[in-house]
């Protein structure tokens, strides 16, 4: 069935961002309010499509040229993006309103919604991709929208720099990326997934190259989903405001990578060995993130480790061939990471933008709605059991300890470590005593930003479950239940969970200091390091090769030589009529010699 | 026997003279004079031209004695003229020498 | 229909006429001898137009094998004519500093000589072009040079103007004594002065080359010193910078032209002989180099259009060593149009600043009109396109190309950008530089239709160069 | 209707010089022509190949030298660009302290000549439009420009004249190397030639190699670009625009218009050079654009950089890199256009573009910053920007070339550089605009009061400009099918084996 709906929910969210732009700049209010209405009706329609099984949109030719060449605009609907569409627009609304609380004091509030709603565009033009490129082009919008939102406060330097930071990383992967889809392309024709699939004998029959292809293709979600080595730009990105953390920076975009990875499984699940890298990037990634976030201070920087750490457990699932363990995992984690960002974001702006949990402390009295969801959300975080991220977590352990083992025990230390940073932040925030003025002062948020608070709690909790997540997806199912997976997870659990308690109850201040932690693994600085001695020297050479060498010395040099020449010429003209004539003689003799005697 | 290559040399001579002159002497007037020399060395050489180069009916071809007038004649408004500009320069500058004159250069 | 003869005689007439009218009508405004001048030389222009044909050259006798009425020498007649015509224009307005150098008790002494003189050398250069034997080139030649003798020479109280006199007259004469031992030689080896007869002769594989081939080598050294070709170009930048400047604009118009049909009719009977090509390429390389080269640091105005004035010959002279007859006088006509302009420009704003370039600062705000022309000029001159030199420049680049000469296209682009280094300096001096004087200049009615008609035929030649073509293939 | 185009801003520069009142003449020209060129866009019969609109008057018939101009798809845009780019120009002019008149008239000319260029079916005008052009570039940049104005406009000068001159010499040989009875100026005769084969490979070596230089050094091919950042850090804003933007276009123009379809064989013979050049314009210019420390000379340096994409769809020589070369000229031009008219008004306001210097901007200049960002993202090829989609074009068809499942050959090896080389934009781009628009506006600044946003007027060329790049992002496929069937009809007619 033909129906444009997904045409009206793509393009709401880009008519509100153009006419934002356009129009309604200088109305702040009536910009915010056309921003979520817009994304209201995206998520209306989107679950109209969802109500729908079997719908088909209208297409158009992107760039058509005939057999070479041709991209269409087309989109896909299958389970997997109508579900997408769903929860992106879904929590994008949910984000939306919670926006109009923490953001109505802005003075950049219309250009914050324009860049909202342009990126609820771009994500559910990913969502809704049937082809690469068209893919590739919302992913970059993706990008883009993400780094004006990171730079929102631009005026911080902080901010403009993380925001560069995160859109030169994202474009790194995308680089890869490009390489990827180009391999694709030129073997076998299509940038089409519904065309690929049935060429993927030709990448098969030539099995290095598909592994390139596929390792390529992932590049582009490394850097999106923020994996090691690229994942250093997300916690930087947390100097954007706290709702895009939740939105941008939790929920959506980051799992877009896992999403494209899960879209184009087909061709990463034709090769071993590109499963076997992805699945220990995403455990790398895991353990790294979990190991940082045990030492940072900074709230929200925790809770970004946090998501790269989680978004490495799908990794994980995602290597080991399963995109529903992928999926099931992105699902919930979508409801509970949105709730922890939305929490803190809750608090730091009651602390009047105060992030560092050492000046924070006995919150839990003062925003009680706030601490309740929070609490939530962490549950659901470490797996606790019958909250949501118990369910797909336990999955993806149980997956790895069927398929691989050493994965298995390093996905198992990263719950404990989970489980202990989390509860290490619920301790220092909520509980003793506060810590600082401000967080002695504070009050609970508006309901505006406390409604979305609860029904992401609800979510968190009861997003898990298989009468409430079936409808959306596929759960996956064990063959036989394994009892000593969840054991064993819950004892990690309980084990990091009850030694952050131990050793955080009561402080004032960080009890241990892991230097190596604190510094996230020398990583950033090593790529400080590499970016200076070798982008920025080579840079400063061409430049001054450039301007010294080709312009000063080569074109200025034979400008001046020739000029040069010239002065040195006009010298014969000396002005006395003897010399003259003796020229004139010399002249004659030597044409007579060309001329006669040659 | 005279022969045409010795009135050639001979007119050879007289023009290398005249060109020396021109070359060497520090005097307007005997530069100028020099000149002279050099056309009067292309009168002789084409007399000596029109008096070997004997036409088919015995006489000499006159072109050449023709051309020589035309030299004469012209030769002499050239040093009417000539001789005027050296005069001018004479009482503008009360000199004559050629190294005295390069105002002009480069 | 009108004997073509006739027309010197009718210049040589108005030269006549106009120097009793000198001497002998003293009361009279002597700028009336100039427009008379002007209209009666414009009546001798439209009367090149009613020719009676003339025998072909072939079979010429008598007369006729000294004169030809070919399509090529009517066409510079009417150059040499238009030129004149417009040397004369310059001449009106330099009418002041003659009279300045000329001190005497009397009103606009010397002045009717001033105008006179130009027209017997308008006849001479209107017999040069139809010339066609050694003896009736020479004497037409020695006609133009004798009086630009006198021209180059006329404020005589001016040290400089001296200077270039002395130096002309003595350089000069010392080419016409090459021209006249070379004609000699030519002579001897062939027996004959008649250019169609001597190519009969020279045909003749009995013939002895080697002297004829010295003796058109000492013929080429004199034409290359009329048309300024290295490295016989000495004389060009002093003489030119000290002689009065529309003498100089003549100089560098009339007398090259000239010289150019001259080369071009007396280099046919020695075509056939290989050395001649690869002597004229020769001349031509060196010629484009030190034009262009030399030009680069020069900062008097004059002294550079001198230079410019050896660069053009060096273009020229690839018309020649490709022997295109068409390019070559096409490129003339450009040159005429454009160094006019740029000479007729200079004439004004010298009297009141100075020829140096920087003299030239700030000209467009003091007289848009000039900085206007100036920049046409210098643009033509330049070689961009939609100006006539450009096109002249496109049809001696093209004959080139087509003959193949790699060294002359090279050298010829690297000087052309040298070139357009040296005529910007000008445009940067008139248009960025701020004026050091602020008083405007004003251009009588004659000079500023003189310029705007030069103006608009270098830019309708940029882009319709048709009539010319048409006219030479008639 | 062409000739209007072609003739309107001549005309008008000719009033302008004659007296007539500047802006005004030269708003309404340029915008008379534009709505001319929009109709003709509209009219624009698609589907059919060869040219519309031609009007032709002989100027010898000896030569077969005719004043012809026409359109088919590629020139048509091209023209499109040139009026796009010269109203925002014009309408970027501020005031003018010295010899307005002038001013107007020397943007009007450069317009006309590049306009002219596009249209022109004949070699010879469409050589000769195209320099009438360097002359009011040197008054240009000398007379209203700022910095060492001098010695850039000697350069660009100077520099352009050689460039051209050697591409004059290709032109002529290239007019040459058809035999006698079929040797024409006109664009349509010499490809009927080429088609029938009547251009030998060897003559095709020589006058690739010299149309190469010569366009070259007129769209700063890499080693010849050192004219480039100078010229345009030190030009006025508009005529930066125009230069940048539409005028530097032509050398890409020539190489799409008569290297692709006429000399097939030198193509190909010098790729490898090419594609060394065009690598040192991506990888080596791109990298010297990240050292830069002024936002003039970086943004100079960036479209230097770019010019290598557009050859790499050049020298990749099939149908979907071709366009896409047609499509990254147009699109880079508005974007580099909106780029130097927006550094041109911060110029004004702060009187340096030394990045140390600057900062914060966007606090005090919002709609400015606003458009810098649009214009600095379209450059670095965000989708949605005709950029992006012109580089896509470029890559896929540079990639496509001598493929080999097994083996990378050169063009594989250049595209993955060339997308490096879109990584190595962003950072340059990106960091510029870090540097002026955001963190804290500098001390120095607190208080001026001339430090405002664009005045409203501007938002109407802002807007044109980014309307444009934002209409052929989002659809491609309408730039597409204008552009595609010229160079279709080229590439079914040398047909490769």
């Amino acid at each position: 069935m033909k129906s444009a709906l997904p045409w009206y929910a793509l393009l709401l969210p880009l008519v509100s961002a153009g006419a934002i732009t356009l129009f309604t700049h200088r109305l702040k209010t009536l910009s915010s309010l056309i921003s979520v209405a817009a994304v209201l009706g995206s998520f209306l329609c989107s679950c109209l499509i969802f109500g729908q099984k079997g719908l088909s949109a209208p297409e158009l030719k992107w760039i058509d040229f005939g057999t070479v060449f041709t991209v269409p605009f087309g989109f896909v609907l299958d389970d997997l993006s109508r579900m997408m569409l769903v929860l992106v627009s879904g929590i994008g609304a949910l984000i939306h309103i919670y926006s109009l609380g923490y953001m109505r004091d802005d003075e950049g509030k219309s250009r914050y919604f324009a860049a909202l709603s342009l990126f609820m565009f771009a994500m559910l033009g990913i969502v809704l991709a049937n082809n690469f490129v068209m893919l590739f082009i919302f992913w970059e919008l993706v990008a883009f929208t993400s780094y004006v939102l990171i730079g929102h406060w631009f005026e911080r330097d902080a901010a403009a720099d993380a925001a560069n930071k995160a859109f030169f990383t994202n474009r790194i992967g995308d680089f890869g990326f490009m390489l990827g889809i180009l391999l694709v392309w030129m073997s076998t024709g299509s940038v089409v997934f519904a065309d690929i699939a049935p060429r993927l004998s030709i990448l098969t029959s030539h099995p290095a190259f598909l592994t390139i292809a596929a390792l390529l293709i992932f590049c582009g979600a490394v850097g999106k989903s923020a994996q090691f080595p690229l994942h250093v730009w997300l916690p930087d990105a947390m100097e954007g405001p706290t709702p895009i953390s939740a939105l941008i920076h939790a929920a959506t975009m980051v799992a877009a990578g896992v999403y494209m990875l899960v879209r184009v499984g087909f061709i990463i699940q034709a090769s071993p060995s590109a499963l076997l890298v992805i699945a220990w990037i995403g455990t790398i990634s895991a353990l790294l993130a979990a190991l940082i976030a045990t030492q940072q201070n900074d709230i929200k920087r925790i809770l970004a480790y946090s998501t790269i750490s989680q978004l490495g457990y799908m990794m994980i699932a995602v290597g080991l061939a399963s995109n529903e363990a992928a999926m099931f995992h992105l699902f919930t984690h979508a409801f509970f990471k949105a709730l922890l960002f939305l929490g803190a974001g809750s608090i730091i702006i009651m602390l009047h933008h105060e992030q560092n949990i050492w000046k924070m402390g006995g919150l839990a009295r003062h925003l009680p709605i706030t601490f309740l969801t929070f609490v939530v959300g962490a549950l659901a975080l470490i797996g606790f059991p019958l909250f949501s991220g118990f369910f797909s977590k336990d999955t993806i352990l149980a997956l790895a300890y069927d398929h691989n083992m050493p994965i298995f025990v390093v996905a198992l230390f990263t719950a404990f470590l989970t489980a202990f940073y989390i509860l290490r932040l619920v301790v220092v925030v909520y509980f003793a005593k506060p810590r600082s003025d401000a967080a002695r002062a504070s009050d609970e948020s508006p309901l505006v930003m406390t409604g979305p608070l609860i029904v992401l709690a609800l979510l968190a909790w009861l997003g898990g479950y298989g009468f409430f997540a079936r409808h959306f997806l596929a759960i996956p199912h064990e063959k036989e239940l394994l009892l000593i997976v969840p054991v064993l997870a819950i004892t990690a659990m309980i084990l990091g969970a009850g030694l952050a308690i131990a050793l955080y109850r009561n402080r004032t201040s960080e009890p241990i200091e892991v230097d190596l932690l604190r510094r996230l693994f020398y990583i950033d600085e090593s790529y400080r390091w590499l970016i200076h001695w070798t982008q920025e020297l080579l840079a400063s050479i061409s430049a001054f090769f450039d301007r010294w060498i080709i312009d000063a010395s080569v074109v200025r040099g034979v400008s001046g030589g020739t000029w040069g020449i010239g002065a040195l010429l006009r010298l014969i003209q000396m002005g006395n009529l003897q010399a003259y004539a003796f020229l004139f003689g010399l002249g004659i003799v030597a044409l007579i010699y060309f001329a006669v005697f040659r | 026997m005279v022969t045409l290559g010795h009135y050639l040399i001979v007119s050879g001579i007289l023009f290398a003279i005249g060109f020396a002159g021109v070359m060497l002497r520090r005097s307007l007037i005997i530069i100028f004079m020099s000149l002279e020399l050099m056309l009067n060395a292309a009168n002789l050489s084409l007399v000596a031209f029109s008096r070997f180069h004997v036409q088919p009916s015995g006489v000499p071809d006159y072109n050449a004695q023709v051309f020589v007038f035309f030299i004469i004649t012209v030769g002499a408004a050239e040093v009417a003229v000539g001789l005027a500009i050296i005069v001018a320069l004479f009482r503008a500058r009360q000199t004559t020498h050629v190294e005295d004159i390069n105002t002009l250069k480069f | 229909m009108i004997p073509p003869p006739s027309l010197e005689i009718a210049v040589l007439v108005l030269g006549m006429v106009i120097l009793m009218l000198e001497a002998f009508a003293e009361r009279i405004d002597k700028r009336i001898l100039a427009f008379a001048t002007i209209g009666a030389l414009i009546a001798v222009l439209i009367g090149t137009w009613f020719l009676a044909p003339s025998p072909a050259q072939e079979q010429a006798t008598g007369f006729w094998s000294f004169y030809t009425a070919d399509p090529l020498s009517i066409f510079f007649k009417r150059f040499a004519l238009l030129t004149t015509i417009l040397v004369l224009i310059m001449m009106i307005d330099y009418a002041p500093v003659v009279l300045a150098s000329i001190p005497s008790t009397k009103k606009q002494t010397g002045l009717g000589e001033f105008f006179a003189i130009p027209i017997f050398t308008c006849a001479g250069l209107m017999y040069l072009v139809s010339a066609i034997d050694f003896i009736f080139i020479f004497v037409s030649l020695e006609l133009v040079t004798i009086s630009f003798y006198v021209l180059v020479s006329f404020t005589r109280h001016n040290p400089a103007t001296l200077e270039a006199g002395v130096k002309y007259l003595v350089l000069s004469a010392l080419s016409t004594a090459f021209l006249v031992y070379g004609i000699t030689w030519i002579f001897g080896v062939t027996g004959q002065t008649n250019l169609q007869r001597i190519t009969a002769a020279l045909a003749n594989p009995e013939i002895e080359r080697g002297p004829a081939l010295f003796g058109m080598v000492l013929v080429l050294v004199a034409l290359g010193f009329k048309i300024a070709a290295v490295p016989f170009q000495i004389w060009v930048p002093d003489v030119y910078q000290g002689a009065p400047t529309p003498v100089t604009a003549y100089l560098s118009v009339g007398s090259k032209a000239a010289g150019f049909v001259v080369l071009l009719r007396v280099l046919r009977p020695f075509l056939m002989l290989p050395q001649m090509e690869r002597l004229i390429v020769l001349i031509a390389l060196l010629t484009l180099l030190y034009g262009n080269l030399a030009a680069l640091p020069q900062s008097n105005l004059k002294r550079l259009l001198a230079y410019s004035s050896i660069a053009h010959a060096g273009y020229l002279l690839i018309g020649v060593a490709c022997f295109d007859g068409p390019a070559v006088t096409f490129y003339l006509v450009a040159y005429l149009l454009m160094t006019l302009l740029s000479f007729a420009v200079l004439v004004i704003v010298a009297q009141q600043t100075g020829e140096e370039i920087s003299d030239f600062d700030g000209l467009a705000k003091r007289s848009p009109f000039l900085a206007f022309a100036m920049l046409i000029a210098m643009a033509s001159l330049a070689g961009v396109p939609l100006t006539a030199g450009f096109f002249g420049k496109f049809f001696i680049f093209y004959a080139a190309i087509a003959q193949r000469q790699t060294a002359l296209v090279v050298v010829g682009v690297i000087t052309v950008a040298c070139g357009f280094y040296y005529y910007l300096k000008v445009v940067r001096a008139m248009y960025w530089q701020p004026a050091a004087k602020v008083d405007n200049i004003s251009v009588n009615v004659l000079s500023r239709l003189a310029m705007s008609a030069l103006i608009v035929a270098i830019v309708w030649l940029g882009i319709y160069p048709a009539p010319i073509l048409e006219a030479l293939r008639r | 209707m062409l000739l209007f185009i072609v003739f309107c801003p001549i005309v008008a520069a000719i009033l302008i010089m004659a007296g007539a009142p500047a802006r005004k003449t030269a708003l309404l020209a340029s915008g008379s022509t534009f709505v001319m060129t929009l109709l003709a866009f509209a009219l624009f019969e698609r589907w059919q190949g060869g040219f519309h609109h031609v009007s032709s008057f002989t100027i010898s018939a000896d030569w077969r030298l005719n004043f012809a101009v026409g359109l088919d798809g590629l020139s048509l845009i091209m023209v499109l660009l040139a009026v796009i780019v010269t109203l925002a120009a014009v309408w970027f002019t501020g005031e003018i302290d010295k010899y307005e008149n002038a001013f107007y008239a020397c943007l009007l000319l450069i317009s006309g000549g590049a306009i002219g260029a596009f249209a022109s079916l004949d070699l010879f005008f469409f050589y000769a439009f195209h320099e009438l052009a360097l002359i009011p570039t040197f008054l240009l940049i000398g007379i209203w420009g700022s910095g060492n104005r001098s010695a850039a406009a000697w350069k660009i000068t100077i520099y352009l004249a050689l460039g051209s001159f050697v591409l004059l010499i290709g032109l002529i040989l290239l007019y040459q190397s058809v035999p006698v009875a079929s040797r024409s100026f006109d664009i349509r005769a010499l490809q009927a030639a080429a088609v029938a084969g009547q251009i030998g490979p060897e003559a095709q070596r020589h006058i690739y190699l010299l149309l190469l230089i010569g366009f070259g050094v007129l769209v700063s091919l890499f080693p010849f670009h050192t004219w480039a950042p100078e010229a345009y850090a030190s030009a006025p804003a508009p005529a930066a625009m125009l230069h940048a933007g539409v005028l530097k276009k032509f050398g890409l123009y020539g190489l799409l218009r008569l290297a692709i379809p006429l000399l097939p064989d030198g193509a190909r013979h010098w790729t490898g050079l090419l594609m060394v050049l065009l690598l040192g314009n991506i990888i080596y210019i791109g990298l010297a654009t990240i050292g830069q420390k002024r936002l003039d000379w970086m943004l100079g340096y960036s479209s230097v950089m770019h010019m290598g994409y557009i050859f790499l769809g050049i020298a990749s020589a099939n149908i979907l890199g071709v366009t896409g070369a047609a499509t990254l000229i147009f699109a880079h031009g508005l974007s580099i256009a909106l780029l130097f008219g927006l550094a041109g008004e911060i110029r004004k306001r702060t009187g340096t573009l030394v990045f140390d210097e600057l900062g914060g901007l966007a606090k005090v200049m919002p709609f400015a910053g606003l458009a810098f960002g649009l214009g600095a993202f379209a450059a670095v090829g965000l989708p949605g920007f005709a950029n992006f989609a012109a580089e896509v074009m470029v890559f896929f068809g540079a990639f496509q070339n001598g493929w080999e499942m097994e083996r990378f050959h050169i063009f594989q090896i250049a595209t993955v550089l060339g997308l490096w080389g879109v990584v190595i934009s962003a950072v340059y781009m990106l960091r510029a605009y870090r540097k002026v628009f955001m963190g804290t506006l500098p001390e120095r600044f607190r208080g001026w009061n001339n430090l405002v946003d664009l005045r409203l007027s501007l938002h109407v060329p802002v807007t044109l400009l980014v309307g444009a790049l934002l209409w052929f992002g989002f659809f491609p496929q309408s730039f597409v099918r204008i552009v595609a069937p010229a160079f279709r009809t080229y590439f079914s007619a040398n047909a490769q084996p």
